[in-house]
């Protein structure tokens, strides 16, 4: 959409849109603070949080040693202490010496107490890969964190979505995990002035379509919608569904959309074996046994560590030809000629 | 909360080791003592399951420290808290209903021996992840710090878990943020199988943590006034602003590490060396000598303990178990409450 | 099968089968040594080395302190240096601590490195539920790690896998992580004498069958069977297939079944969002969609940190009445009566 | 390996600081920063991408510590390794290619800047987890104390790296069990944007680490014959069997944390201070001083290490891609060698 001068709107980028969200949230509620690595005086190892410090000061922007599990640690007890902490953790690789704390005790306080213990917090990171960062900074395992009961897992993978998630997100009297897939940072586009908060039960359909349903979220979202883009010009009229919500999943839109087009292709940046995308395939097999024409697709990340170098790294991640192949397959070879596809880059092979 | 339930007290006017309050520290051991001595014969009887770690031994640091925190203070547990749970008042027969997997257990059947809480004593468990509670307290801390309230959190841990990563990165960010953390590390010589010199490099463990710029002091564990005295003063320190402070409480535990332990790696004369220190029976010599401790008292607590433990199985026999149609509530919080 | 008096077989249990292994192993190959918390003079927390100190001395059945991260780590180095180290941790739900050292050295050092640096590390764990040891000693994350590229993954659920998956675990020249279900340890039965090394590249088939596949792993592996059995009381017989590598997964023999079948049901304790089950069922979809003639179920644990009261924490595993009632699903109505199915047993209530 | 590459040398029996080899550490630290120099250049072209740290103004670190290895002994590193694999010895040409992400990279390309390996140099990389190589490094000095070798693991990290609870957990098990493992603190008083006193309580890191019974020092880090030194005798006390040592090297570095740092958390002065105190002028000045380096020398080292860089970054882009059908090579390993 080009900028069309209506007031309503303006141009601005995912990283800036974050940014927002989080100075709105500190300057409406006291409770709210953001604490993690280089948060404050670096401005956030994406710039996301640049200038918060200078405005909100040290105590409410609070840069954290490297000591993954004992800041998230701390974010859980300040929350259960009543507070709505806000925690950074720079990439979701660096997670994984933050899990501890986070399943088995941000995701499980509430029902090992029997209902005393809410934990509101909200953790923040970065995800995925394509910036050519290699096997240790690559990780996309949003979907993996899917797998835990107590947790909300979010991926805004538009500008509105980086600017009005986090209120909802904040209300939420459980944790919530953020996911922001740092190919987005730089997107930019127009944001409209006040969505309102998201609805974060919902998945969004950002294409509707007839033949077939192109499910994803995050940093594949353009992706898809450029796929469908291409499809469109091959007649084939594909439908985008955001999930949004990585959990719960809203079955019903999912349902929904497969019921209209009975073809599925799942695009998710994951290792494909035990992705997000298997559950997904798994519940339209449950919900839409009878509605599905063809076998649900996964687009996937290739499993491999992910390599440095760019022919390589771009092999391994879903790209535009493989969701579009992937597509062609599922809806069949009438009317259309199935493309050959790149090697890998459905991420199948890795199977 | 039933009536016998002896709550945890404000810090008092009177100057500390006052005789006057000593008997109800010798109360509060006999009857997280005698507390557990039931629960082991409940164990055998498979009425309580799942995991279980005995206090026995270890009563004087739970007691002593818990005295000297206020309402307002928040507590931060292991798996081994039956200890604490009572010192901080949580009722016995809620305890011991949560033991049973009742619905009117401390945490509604869902957490059992290791996971006892109460949010109204701001008693926050329960963790039975090694090390898993240090960031926790740290974050209640934290949270007081920045909302400014003087309050004391007060984590307890175990000497095991002063070789976990968790231990080190709490310990800094505490020392670092000068939070009002009391971290007391029951060093009860073993984790599990393993001597404390099998697993630390130095065993001095209040000197350990004292290079983080901590007030640090280590304390006779079996001696309940000593681990009084010790927590008050640090608590007066972190109340006063001065940031985390580190007890290391020398304390043995008189059983296994759980009821399914063999104990196979202790001397036995090691550990009958440490009954003859053993902090009930010492302090009830102490009061029977002052004169201040007769038979008859000593029968009438007993008799008194007796009954409200009784009472707690009693009722935790009766209690009803949570209906399964609620399995998945508490996963996530009332609908109603969200946004 | 009761003791037969054949000198070839004799019983045993799953734990002294297990040690056995150990003892092979430290026996066979001097590189090997055995290293985690409690291995040594414990014997183990579960005691399946006990005595193992006393034969192969402190050096090489080394306790650690409680270090995950760390001990783990250096076990990963250590292999690096050409041992062939054995770690393990107590169980699945502390090795969170461990995971950054899993997935970012374990995992990737061989492909990060262009093929430099394998990693022959065994990292054995003790997982699942079903002792109302409640929510952070239930986790059933086996799944979770077959997510991982780089990984072989293994679940004995029998004492003829317990006695002999180790050996072929260590020859892999890359990490394998042996999961054994705590509930399996007390179990016995008959130990063929020398069954040689188990097959670690495929899927057992423990009972052959026709009218549904009953795929299953590990500690649900007993409960599949009495399932089976039941079935047959009711006149359907029912496939069983032992995963016994959760990764790779053997595809061929999952296809294979399920082309026979047309039906299948995955039994996985983990909790079912995300869970091995929904891979297994994606797979399926896209390997046999044209073979199945029911939708693919999937029993799973219920999605709630474990609950520690008896009932609640039945209720929310894979129980057998659950597997019936959906196999029978799977099958149809006719000429077999549905089963209700208790509250919660087949974990479905959950999604 | 190219002819003009040098490798590290075994301990020399001639006694330390002889001038004899002071030219070479001038010339490997300058190797080392022209490489990097070029790295700039070559990153601002998009020859290199993903993230790049450099290691500039700290070359007299890895100059001096790996000058005290053997070729033996094994290095292990963090993502900020241009110098530590130069100066053991990885090739420049190979070093390049693996920016460059060809096939003909010291990693095939898989691994980019921050994942530089030599398994035949045993230079273990390269490790973007900050804390992630300690454990390692510990498990390589295990298996050479459990075989009897004799031989040092030496582990670089940062002074953020600290915090992380890997450190405390490998600094005990390496304590506790004496393992022959050389713990280099490249103490550079900033992690990212974070200064040294913002993320330890106590910023002593020599003394906090000597808490664990380990040998431990601070050294002046920007001179390379004190690290040469120090480093040499703590190898030495780790060869004698005296377990772990620690180094802090007190260094800094001249240019941002990486090629996206806007660098604004530091004083423009305080990077000016420290380099008046460039570790490669610093010992150019004195050779110079003392006569043993002239002009010419100087003018003819420039040239070699010039035309070393040039033949680098002309293999580099000489030379292939790896084939994109072999994306999934090295994820295991081949078959055949599986049982
Ligand atoms: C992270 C983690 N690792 C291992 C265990 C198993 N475990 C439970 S208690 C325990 C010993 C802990 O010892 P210590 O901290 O000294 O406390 P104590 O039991 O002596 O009170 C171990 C190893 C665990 N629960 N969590
Ligand atoms: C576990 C982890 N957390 C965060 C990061 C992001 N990060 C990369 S380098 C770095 C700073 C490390 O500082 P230091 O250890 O002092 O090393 P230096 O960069 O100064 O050489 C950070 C925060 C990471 N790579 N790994
Ligand atoms: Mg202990
Ligand atoms: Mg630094």
């Amino acid at each position: 959409m080009p900028a069309t001068g209506d007031p309503a709107e303006r141009k601005t980028t995912y990283r800036e849109a974050m940014r927002e969200a989080l100075r709105d949230a500190l300057r409406a509620d006291e409770r709210v603070f953001l604490m993690g690595e280089d948060v404050g005086r670096y401005g956030g190892c994406f710039g996301v949080s640049l200038g918060l410090l200078e405005e909100f000061g040290p105590e409410r922007v609070r840069d954290a040693p490297l000591s993954e599990s004992a800041f998230v640690g701390a974010g859980i007890g300040a929350a259960l202490a009543g507070m709505r902490p806000i925690v950074e953790i720079m990439t979701v690789n660096f997670s994984l010496l933050a899990l501890d704390q986070i399943l088995n005790n941000a995701a499980t306080l509430l029902h090992m107490s029997g209902g005393q213990l809410p934990v509101p917090i909200v953790i923040r990171m970065t995800t995925g890969a394509g910036r050519q960062l290699a096997a240790q900074h690559s990780h996309s395992l949003e979907g993996w964190y899917a797998h835990i009961p107590g947790l909300r897992v979010l991926a805004p993978a538009t500008i509105a979505d980086a600017r009005y998630m986090l209120a909802p997100a904040l209300a939420d009297p459980d944790p919530v995990l953020i996911f922001e897939h740092g190919g987005l940072y730089n997107t930019s586009g127009d944001l409209p002035a006040d969505a309102g908060p998201v609805d974060i039960d919902h998945a969004a359909i950002r294409r509707p379509g007839t033949d077939v349903s192109l499910i994803t979220y995050g940093g594949s979202l353009p992706k898809v919608l450029a796929a469908a883009d291409d499809l469109a010009r091959g007649g084939i009229s594909a439908e985008v569904v955001d999930l949004r919500t990585l959990r719960p999943l809203d079955d019903a839109t999912l349902a929904g959309s497969v019921a209209r087009t009975h073809r599925a292709v799942v695009v998710d940046e994951g290792w494909r074996t035990g992705s997000l995308a298997a559950e997904i395939s798994a519940r339209l097999t449950e919900n839409n046994f009878y509605d599905l024409d063809a076998p649900v697709e996964r687009v996937c990340s290739a499993e491999v560590p992910m390599p440095y170098a760019r022919r390589l790294e771009e092999a391994a991640l879903p790209q535009v030809a493989g969701i579009v192949a992937a597509a062609r397959r599922a809806v069949g070879p009438e009317p259309f000629t199935v493309g050959a596809g790149a090697p890998y880059q459905d991420g199948k092979a890795a199977g | 909360m039933s009536a016998t339930t002896p709550r945890a007290r404000k810090p008092r006017a009177r100057p500390k080791k006052q005789p006057a309050h000593v008997p109800a520290l010798l109360a509060s051991m006999l009857r997280i003592r005698r507390f557990e001595e039931r629960c082991v014969e409940l164990y055998s009887a498979a009425r309580i399951r799942g995991f279980m770690h005995l206090y026995i031994g270890e009563e004087a640091v739970a007691v002593g420290v818990v005295e000297a925190l206020t309402d307002e203070d928040a507590v931060v547990s292991t798996y081994r808290e039956h200890g604490h749970a009572l010192a901080r008042g949580v009722p016995a027969d809620a305890i011991m209903a949560e033991m049973f997997g009742k619905a009117t257990g401390c945490s509604r059947g869902r957490g059992g021996s290791m996971h006892l809480f109460d949010a109204s004593r701001r008693f926050y468990g329960g963790n039975a992840i090694v090390g898993g509670g240090l960031p926790l307290a740290a974050g209640l801390a934290l949270a007081d710090r920045i909302a400014g309230r003087n309050r004391v959190t007060c984590c307890f841990f175990g000497d095991g878990a002063f070789a976990e990563g968790e231990f080190h990165e709490t310990a800094n960010l505490a020392a670092l943020w000068g939070l009002p953390l009391l971290l007391v590390c029951e060093n009860n010589l073993y984790a599990m199988g393993t001597a404390l010199e099998r697993a630390q490099a130095q065993t001095d463990l209040a000197m350990r943590a004292a290079s983080y710029g901590m007030v640090s002091w280590a304390v006779d564990g079996m001696d309940v006034l000593a681990v009084e005295d010790a927590a008050r003063r640090a608590a007066e320190g972190v109340r006063a602003g001065s940031g985390p402070h580190f007890l290391e409480m020398r304390t043995y535990r008189f059983r296994a590490h759980s009821m399914y332990d063999p104990d196979r790696y202790r001397d036995k004369a090691e550990i009958e060396r440490w009954k003859e220190n053993d902090p009930v029976e010492r302090l009830a010599g102490r009061l029977r000598q002052s004169g201040e401790l007769t038979d008859e008292a000593l029968a009438e607590l007993e008799q008194r303990v007796a009954d409200e433990i009784d009472a707690a199985v009693h009722s935790a026999e009766q209690a009803p178990e949570e209906p399964v149609e609620d399995l998945l509530r508490y996963v996530t919080s009332p609908v109603e409450e969200a946004s």
